[in-house]
């Protein structure tokens, strides 16, 4: 909501565009698409900017005629900044973002935790980054329209999604009419309230926490550094919560907990907005003036479909999950099902991969999901605690926290690193190791030198990396045999490390990765860490990697 | 080694009237932070389990 | 040694759903005997003074 | 209280004498006495014998024409059938009580705890006898009765008592009229509603508990054995207490705390107590039949003057002190109030030991009262707790107790050991030790045959143990000083131990007393330990025995 008098994308920051729909007589000669993406938000249009890394086009399907109308997703993490990076996109957030490491948790008006986020000097990206969800689209969006493969239909409203022989057939209500397209896959990215969930006849299952949340952006020239801040028990919100994010623009987003005695419809009147927001920045010390961006109200749900894949549909996103917001890991979820969903149907498309390569998706995203709700569910139930019993011991922590630093570590949000996937077919089972690295992580980066590092040597297919001292004598067949598998294959080798970086980098990368020398590793499009094996035997990499990621002969 | 009785029972007088100087709220919080310290300083996590399962048996009035 | 924080983390769950799973004067006799038992098994009567004392801190609401 | 159509006396196993006033020329022929004793309870009757005991007249004034209507006092503890022997009275006694040494305490109807009073074969009387109040005064009465030095006057009121030059002036009504009496010494033994305590302006000060607790003795045949039951948080008296004893004569005593709902009018009405009794009587699986003797209510207190002594008035008893019943310290603290007033003020009158001597009553009869204090309120807090604090704290030791014996503890009666003196002039300062014995306790006994205990070879008045392994040079000059402080005194040497129970018995006695041979001790005439001394240097224990209990010259 914005304040009266203003309309829906009256902004003081950012200028939204206005899209139209397509042109009629092009939408009535296109029959068919490889791949409908219905939802242009950031989880859709980042599918159709993976799928576009591999060369698959698609078709993006929105029913709105420009973005969101208030920023709701504004944390960013690293892993998200690997993947825009690979996609192509990452560069405008780099300059527009304010990127953070640091937390800090007050109760009662005095601070009891101060936490940093992991990081180091081997990292590419900070941990995370703050930017409104307006330039999050404005940025994607500026690369869907630059890629030739991706075809974006606004106010074109998907209003079905049948099934047929060879995919699904979408039914599409536009400003100009009703017309029907034909798809082999479809990315359903409609978010939360998805329309093709309900089309489908699935629903989301879960729980929902006690405790309403209020957000609001104003903006204000506040002097304190991108650090999340947490207030519990404030005297500006007795008994509840309060969250403070920094963001460009001079833009705050103040989120608190409904105070008691406030019904939802009072809590979100522009007066009540003004008032709560006011104290609570009288209580955070800030005296200058301010003026109102735009406002929300939200709870805390952890709903998940039991399966992401229907048939040919996909769910990515919020249409297939939602989370508490105390774990940023809303956004961030959906560009990792994104990728993960776009680099694999990819290979299908392009017969690099049996179509069951698809059936790992439900299994790795689904884990990543029910490893964020549980996370999220601690910080939820730290937050607004559900019952008599978790307030008790919250308050008995954080007044403990008061005297004790260790009881600090309550109030830590658990903005957790990404999932390790163990489920399905896209992680070779593993009975040896190599190092610390384990498959099914995400593969750690290491600065390699002043300008690269490991990330940047990584091709956009799978990338093989051999650690033998020198290259062994069965290398060049090897090669031949994932090329057979994958035609972009990169290898990196010992060799070509030492060459660029010296001995010193090849042994940083060792140290990074825990692993002796002979470790050999397949890392996936995604960059998760797909086996590791302690020397380098072909015929066993050929074997597996063929087996998880390759058609099957017998198939 | 356990507490002997005699300090037992200076820490169940000292626990009583404690819990009398405070509010119900201020009650409950009390004993739980008391709780998490004391099982904090016990450092057995399985011994602390069992006394929170011994603690719940014979509750309910008859 | 003193608990670490994922064990401590187990110890804060199961009171919090323990508490959840009795009535309001439940609570307090369960959490009474929980902090007797502790106390007794921390055998170290100065200790467990010290902590009673500390659990004190901060209870009054703003 | 008795059944309805019963009078007060109207008793189903005891016949209540029935006094008359004394005659009127007597009381006006007679001007004065030496000791009078107001109240004719078991506490006044007992000061009689003692002083009797030393060969003192005294004057015993109740203003009843019968005992006590009820059973009020019923456990008579070990260190008062020492001090009953010493006044020659014992003999009815042990032939008459239930002695016991374990109780029992029950929570939910689950046994918790099983104790065992301190007991063994050194002593000679049991820890603990049950006995009905009228028996111990129907007893004492015979004593009384028989001694040609107690003038007893039933019927008559003490109504005033104002200080004189040599003592005070009482004020009696009887039956017969208004008359006065001079007295040197009054002992007040007018009992909790002390009228004397009030004409003197004087008051109890301490706490009240809350909780009101009716007993009531009923006649059953019950198949029990005299054991002390506890019931907590009963199916008959819900989150309330109940106290089992056996009487004499088939009589039981059950004394219950006053169920919540009721009021105390109501719970004193007859059909209540037939109600809850009978409840409670079902509950311990009695089938029977049972008869209601009588009942009453109370409630706990610990409330005591300031000072024990007024002058020439000295207070024993319930005037003196309340203590709560869960101790059964009432009676035997009483008793042990008029033993120690007793001797000590036998001591003054026959001119052996200066008036000052009565300046250590209040001290040491007052600490124990403060000791009882102390235990009984552990107790009284645990059996019927004040606030929320004590009940929850009593409610966790209690339901820790069905799975862990140690808390069992918590539910000790405390029915503690004679209290050791520290305070006031007539325990010897001690800077040296002998054994494990300390001035100031009651001297330990010991079996020293078949038919002897170390308490039977104790002469009425202080007694001397000389244990050299050869009677010390100076021994009859020592005995010699020691007489003329005390011409009862009795002396007992190593020599006429080992004669009398051979080398065995003095190697017994020295194991008890945890003494080594030398060692000397000086036992009061109230059985305690006047002094000790390693060797027996004789100036050195003359010295101290003259400045503690002699006249002294300066004066």
């Amino acid at each position: 909501m914005r304040p009266a008098g203003k309309g829906a994308h009256d902004s003081l920051y950012f200028t939204y565009p206005a899209f139209t729909a397509p042109d009629r007589a092009h939408v009535l000669a296109r029959e068919g698409c490889k791949v409908a993406i219905v939802g242009a938000g950031p989880v859709g249009m980042f599918a159709a900017l993976t799928l576009a890394r591999f060369g698959i086009a698609s078709v993006l399907f929105d029913k709105k005629d420009t973005f969101n109308d208030g920023s709701r997703a504004i944390c960013v993490q690293r892993s998200s900044y690997q993947a825009l990076e690979r996609a192509g996109a990452v560069k405008p957030f780099i300059e527009k973002a304010y990127g953070w490491t640091m937390g800090r948790t007050f109760y009662r008006g005095e601070q009891i935790l101060e936490f940093e986020m992991p990081h180091s000097d081997s990292e590419k990206y900070l941990p995370m980054y703050n930017i409104q969800q307006q330039f999050i689209e404005q940025y994607l969006w500026d690369a869907v329209a630059a890629s030739p493969l991706i075809e974006t239909r606004w106010c074109s409203e998907v209003t079905g999604a049948d099934d047929t022989e060879s995919g699904a057939r979408l039914s599409v209500q536009d400003t100009n009419g009703r017309y029907q397209i034909e798809a082999e896959w479809v990315l359903a990215a409609d978010g939360a309230r998805s329309a093709i969930r309900s089309m489908r006849g699935l629903r989301l299952k879960g729980d929902n926490f006690p405790g309403r949340y209020v957000i609001a952006d104003v903006q204000m020239d506040h002097a304190y550094q991108t650090i999340r801040r947490a207030l519990f028990d404030s005297k500006s919100n007795p008994d509840k919560t309060i969250l403070i994010h920094r963001q460009p623009d001079n833009i705050w987003r103040i989120d608190y907990q409904m105070p008691d005695g406030q019904s939802e419809e009072e809590a979100i009147s522009e007066d009540n907005i003004r008032d709560n927001v006011g104290r609570i920045l009288r209580d955070i010390d800030y005296q200058g003036a301010w003026e109102l961006e735009w406002w929300s109200i939200y709870s805390a749900n952890t709903l998940a479909l039991d399966d992401y894949r229907d048939g040919r549909v996909i769910f990515i996103g919020d249409s297939a999950h939602i989370v508490p917001i105390f774990g940023v890991r809303g956004l961030n979820n959906g560009l990792a099902d994104a990728e993960n969903a776009g680099w694999k149907l990819a290979r299908v498309l392009k017969g690099l991969s049996d179509e069951r390569l698809m059936d790992s998706y439900s299994p790795e995203r689904r884990g990543a999901t029910l490893d964020v709700f549980e996370n999220a569910t601690k910080s939820a139930r730290f937050m607004t605690p559900p019952t008599k019993g978790w307030t008790v011991m919250r308050d008995a922590a954080l007044s403990l926290a008061l005297d004790h630093e260790w009881a600090g570590a309550f109030a830590n949000p658990r903005q957790m690193e990404p999932f390790t996937y163990t489920d399905g077919g896209a992680v070779l089972s593993h009975t040896e190791t190599a190092g610390s690295v384990k498959p099914g992580a995400v593969l750690p980066n290491e600065r390699l030198s002043d300008d690269a590092y490991l990330s940047d040597l990584l091709g956009n297919g799978f990338t093989l990396i051999v650690l033998e001292e020198k290259d062994p004598a069965g290398l060049d067949a090897l090669k031949a045999s994932l090329l057979g598998l994958d035609p972009e294959l990169e290898c990196i080798t010992s060799g070509h490390i030492r060459a660029r970086f010296g001995a010193a980098g090849l042994s940083r990368l060792h140290e990074r990765l825990g692993t002796q020398p002979g470790a050999t590793l397949l890392i996936r499009p995604d960059g998760y860490l797909a086996g590791a094996w302690p020397t380098c035997v072909a015929d066993v990499i050929v074997a597996q990697a063929t087996a998880a990621f390759g058609r099957k002969e017998t198939h | 080694m356990a507490l002997n009785f005699a300090d037992l029972e200076i820490v169940y007088e000292e626990l009583a009237r404690t819990l009398d100087r405070l509010s119900p709220s201020e009650r409950e919080v009390f004993l739980c932070k008391l709780s998490l310290l004391m099982a904090r300083d016990l450092g057995d996590l399985s011994r602390v389990q069992a006394m929170i399962q011994t603690a719940q048996n014979h509750l309910e009035t008859l």
